[in-house]
């Protein structure tokens, strides 16, 4: 028969499962910090380094991370890379860059955005500050901070 | 966003992508015959009847490949009532979830059954398919069973 | 699966039944939307009455499992087992099951790549690394997929230009330098010394395994030369009785699923000294006509079913020592390292195989 | 083969919801409590393994940011396993029976709460035949229990039996979710939940993490008064062809308990990972345990079930009492998989 469907070759499964997705404590506190404008860290007893964002342990020493430490929202490049390419979830325009951003008073980089400046001109040991967004924007999220930029003379 | 409580930041988030699947032979020619409204299984080398159309054999490990037609009635062997329907399930209405021994088959295959309430359902009694509406190649072809 | 499973069952001369258990490892199981598949494959790997153990440490898994399965021979309990890993990325998209965007994720989300990529920034600005490394091992590790059927990517033309002028992912990251999302399975049989003896084909005898993990990010973790993978390799050196890798190492299968790995790891398992691994690739040391042949399959570059990478890595390191590798065969080989490495910089296995019975 | 015992374990607060508690918060303080217990560092330890699994959390490596929790510089030797715990601890084994190990730590952990656990645990289900109709747990265990029903070999008292020992059980374990002084009427009394079970013949939702310490002869009496010898263990798995097991019946228990050496042995205490009432009732049976055997005296995962966990959890308990002097000899039993699917028997002795 000319007209006998093609036979079954797959199938479309769809999964959607719900979730409640709890912060965990030093998280909560870090991002409870950020919106009011402030970066707090935490330093771990063993090795007194200072994480921003902390994770309430040092994955290092293993041994929880209690005491808060306040950090200014300026510091280097430690590296970076400029993705070109859609990131699935990020609204962001390729290109752009994505640093790992060592702050002042802090023993571990975090990942952030670099902007106002030509990609092409970051550089390894770049000084960079904070562009927060507008004060009304501000929520429970690193994002507060839209990207990170030069510092005049850097 | 979240909750005010500082102490307790919580989110909601959905996990959800539409997986697709490859069948390869056995399961395709299982749900290629469901979707004409037919129902096979596998027959192991020692005789038994596999439904739905298992690829091994669960004794030997054994590839099967010999089909076989069922028929599309059978009978329960063990079900548990869903009195309140959690969001996933098919049926939004209570309905039970059923082993059933089809005609022909040695080994019963789970599916839902439709019999209105928890009274009319028992082990033994004898169900056959109520088929979707449109059948598209799925186990879900097979809407639910109903009592026979 | 099944497919390779059955392979093995016949390369060591054996039937289901022979099998006295199974370890399996996978990648996360949100790649094929099946949580714990062993329990729904059980009919299909012939699992049915065995022990059954699944394994999962991220991207190393095919290796850690295998180390796993020598274990079970190792201890005395077990004479054959069956390790079977597997992932089938086309039933979902990889880089969605692995980025969803979770809430309160406290960094900027850049995919996998934007992780990785700044370090292999640091690797070339700390050497003086010219941008055509990573390049010519994408051409190399292309150019040896030509030799083995069983290579996802099959690149006839691949070339130095086509590489460099392919799109830019993740700087310095080109899309031809980085590994494809593949379907494939991979399974070992391991045997103790009288099975093993006994085999139908020579078998790869197993001189030493190990595993280290740390975790993924913390103050001072080095990610040009992880520790945790110094301490892998300095463990199965010992174990194998390793000294001097680049001259006692005939072939290596490294985890390489962006380029600029392979010059990174070199230093970083003893092949030569910090900052000099970019000088063995360019002297075409690692080409399969060179006297350390690195990824003589293809590696991860060619063929990423993530889940059996690993595995597929000490697996071609077992063949090459068997003489068994084919048109990618390196001649003569006798001792071979198998590689595998996952999370962030974290989680690394490792094997040594001789062809010669310790 | 080389000895090996158990000397130390933890568990969590059994609770309902941890609250902002992620599951790293979980698992460190019962890891440095454990290790505390007999006096090791993280430097002590050989080999450390984990049971987790990442669909209860909704996100892949979920035991990547678990090992948070555990000194990791310098780098140690780890791994992994996606299922239960008491699979990591028999991960451990091979490795102390190896001789690669002498002290091993494991640990398993998880938060329910966020999810939803009845359709997550459909995903352990054949993908093509199965998981498009979304059979959830509790539904296929009922399908278990009214099996047994209508076999007649049990009956619904005996369930409420089962479920009335773990309540007044766990009013003497501090760490139990659920524990109450009641009665075989008053369980009956209940309305059903998914026919033929009542809601508490299933396990609670619960979340936490637990950690045990393992060690080869020599360690173990080094470290431990009275340590809980691992004299036997195994594990085997059955075909996920729901349709083709008698689901009366364990068979995979009872192979694993003969090859465990369960017969023979003067047990006086076992703790049986059964999440549903009536499975405690096959899990006896397969084990032959005689009526003098303490079944379940923590309560059991009735009374508090941290998914891959509660199986660890079983042997902690088991190894616990030994190491008090409270047992001499007890069966511990893992489970895996719908309607015990995959079962791991251990024996342990002081």
């Amino acid at each position: 028969m000319s007209d006998t469907p093609a036979p079954v070759t797959g199938i479309e499964v769809p999964i959607n499962l719900q979730y409640e997705f709890t912060a965990g404590k030093a998280l909560t506190r870090f991002l409870t910090r950020i919106r009011e404008g402030r970066i707090v860290g935490q330093r771990c007893p063993g090795c007194n380094n200072v994480y921003v964002p902390p994770r309430g342990m040092c994955a290092a020493c293993g041994i929880p991370t209690e005491e808060e430490v306040e950090v200014v929202d300026e510091g280097i490049v430690e590296s970076f890379t400029v993705v070109h390419i859609p990131i699935p979830g990020n609204p962001i325009k390729p290109p752009f860059v994505a640093a790992n951003i060592l702050l002042d008073g802090t023993d571990m980089a975090c990942l952030h955005r670099v902007s106002e400046v030509d990609n092409a001109r970051v550089h390894v040991g770049m000084r960079v500050k904070a562009r927060w967004k507008p004060r009304e924007e501000w929520d429970y999220t690193f994002e507060n901070i839209a990207w990170f930029r030069p510092v005049e003379g850097s | 966003m979240a909750e005010t409580n500082p102490e307790l930041l919580t989110k909601s988030f959905e996990l959800g992508y539409t997986y697709t699947r490859s069948t390869g032979p056995v399961i395709g020619h299982f749900l290629t015959e469901l979707r004409e409204g037919r129902i096979v299984g596998t027959r192991t080398s020692d005789g038994r009847v596999l439904v739905p159309a298992a690829e091994y054999d669960p004794v030997s490990a054994e590839a099967l490949t010999e089909f076989v037609s069922v028929a599309e009635e059978g009978v329960v062997t063990t079900w548990s009532w869903v009195a309140e329907p959690i969001s996933h399930h098919l049926l939004q209405k209570p309905f039970a979830f059923a082993l059933v021994r089809l005609d022909g088959a040695d080994v019963p295959m789970l599916h839902m059954v439709d019999a209105g309430e928890e009274g009319a359902m028992r082990t033994g009694m004898r169900v056959r398919v109520r088929w979707a509406a449109e059948r598209r190649g799925s186990i879900t072809d097979i809407a639910c069973f109903e009592p026979a | 699966m099944r497919q390779a499973a059955e392979r093995a069952l016949e390369d060591a001369g054996c039937t289901w039944k022979d099998i006295d258990a199974l370890i399996l490892g996978k990648a996360p199981d949100m790649f094929e939307g099946v949580v714990m598949p062993e329990l729904y494959l059980s009919d299909a790997l012939g699992a049915n009455g065995k022990p059954v153990l699944r394994v999962h440490t991220a991207g190393s898994v095919g290796g850690s499992t295998a180390v796993v399965a020598a274990n079970y021979v190792q201890s005395g309990a077990f004479r054959r087992v069956l390790t079977v890993s597997f992932e089938k990325q086309s039933e979902s998209n990889a880089t969605w099951a692995l980025s969803p965007r979770m809430p309160f994720v406290p960094h900027v989300n850049a995919g996998a790549g934007g992780f990785f990529a700044p370090y292999m920034r640091l690797y070339m600005e700390r050497y003086g690394v010219p941008e055509h490394i990573g390049c010519l091992v994408a051409v190399k590790d292309r150019q040896n997929a030509l030799k083995n059927p069983y290579a996802h990517l099959q690149i006839p033309d691949i070339s130095l230009e086509m590489v460099m002028q392919s799109p830019m992912l993740w700087e310095p990251i080109r899309f031809l330098e980085s590994c494809p999302s593949s379907d494939g399975a991979c399974a070992l049989v391991l045997a103790d010394e009288e099975h093993a003896s006994r085999s139908p084909n020579p078998p790869a005898w197993i001189l030493g395994t190990s595993t280290r993990a740390d975790g993924s990010m913390y103050a001072g973790k080095d990610n040009i030369h992880p520790a945790s993978l110094i301490a892998c390799a300095k463990d199965v050196y010992a174990k194998a009785g390793i000294t001097d890798p680049r001259r006692q190492i005939d072939v290596a299968e490294l985890y390489v699923p962006f380029s600029w790995y392979e010059p990174m790891y070199l230093e970083t398992l003893g092949f030569c000294g910090e900052g000099e691994g970019w000088k063995l690739v360019e002297s075409g040391a690692t080409a399969l006509g060179g006297d350390l042949p690195i990824n003589a399959s293809g590696g991860v570059l060619s063929s990423n079913p993530i889940g059996a990478s690993g595995m597929l890595r000490f697996g071609e390191a077992a063949l090459q020592v068997r003489g068994m590798a084919g048109q990618h065969q390196v001649e003569g080989a006798r001792l071979a390292l198998g590689h595998a490495f996952g999370g962030a910089h974290s989680y690394y296995a490792m094997w040594a195989v001789s062809a010669d019975k310790p | 083969m080389r000895e090996a015992a158990v000397i130390g374990y933890t568990q969590s607060m059994q609770r309902r919801y941890a609250g902002a508690a992620n599951e790293s918060e979980l698992i460190m303080p019962v890891v440095r409590e454990v290790m505390q217990s007999v006096g090791v560092t993280q430097k002590d330890i050989d080999f450390t393994c984990s049971g987790s699994c990442d669909y209860l959390q909704g996100a892949a490596f979920a035991f990547v940011e678990g090992l948070n929790a555990v000194a990791t510089a310098p780098p140690i030797r780890e791994s992994h396993v996606e299922m239960d715990a008491a699979w990591a601890l028999y991960e451990a084994l091979l490795k102390i029976w190896s001789g690669e190990a002498d002290l091993c730590l494991i640990y398993g952990f998880s938060k329910s709460s966020p999810g939803e656990l009845r359709s997550v645990l459909t995903l352990q289900l054949d993908p093509y035949y199965h998981v498009p109709l979304w059979p959830d747990a509790v539904s296929l265990a009922a399908l278990q229990a009214r099996a047994m029903l209508d076999a007649g070999s049990l009956t619904e008292r005996d369930m409420a039996e089962v479920v009335m020992r773990s309540r007044r059980a766990a009013l003497l374990n501090p760490k139990a979710q659920l524990a109450a002084e009641t009665s075989i009427e008053a369980l009956l009394a209940e309305p059903r939940f998914v026919s033929p079970l009542r809601r508490h013949d299933c396990a609670p939702i619960t979340d936490g993490a637990s950690a045990l310490l393992v060690a080869s002869a020599d360690t173990a009496r080094r470290l431990c008064a009275r340590p809980a010898w691992i004299r036997g263990i195994d594990h085997r798995m059955e075909t996920g062809t729901l349709g083709a097991r008698d689901l009366t019946r364990s068979p995979s228990t009872r192979y694993a308990a003969a090859r465990a050496g369960v017969a023979g042995r003067p047990v006086d205490t076992a703790e049986l990972h059964a999440p549903f009432s009536h499975q405690e009732i096959i899990l006896r049976r397969e084990l032959g345990l005689s009526d003098s055997v303490a079944v379940n005296p923590s309560g059991g995962a009735l009374a508090g079930n941290v998914m891959m966990a509660a199986g660890l959890d079983r042997i902690g308990h088991v190894a616990t009492r030994i190491m008090r002097g409270e047992a001499d000899c007890g069966v511990a039993h893992a489970t895996s998989g719908p309607c015990l699917q995959q079962n791991l028997v251990a024996v342990l002795e002081a």
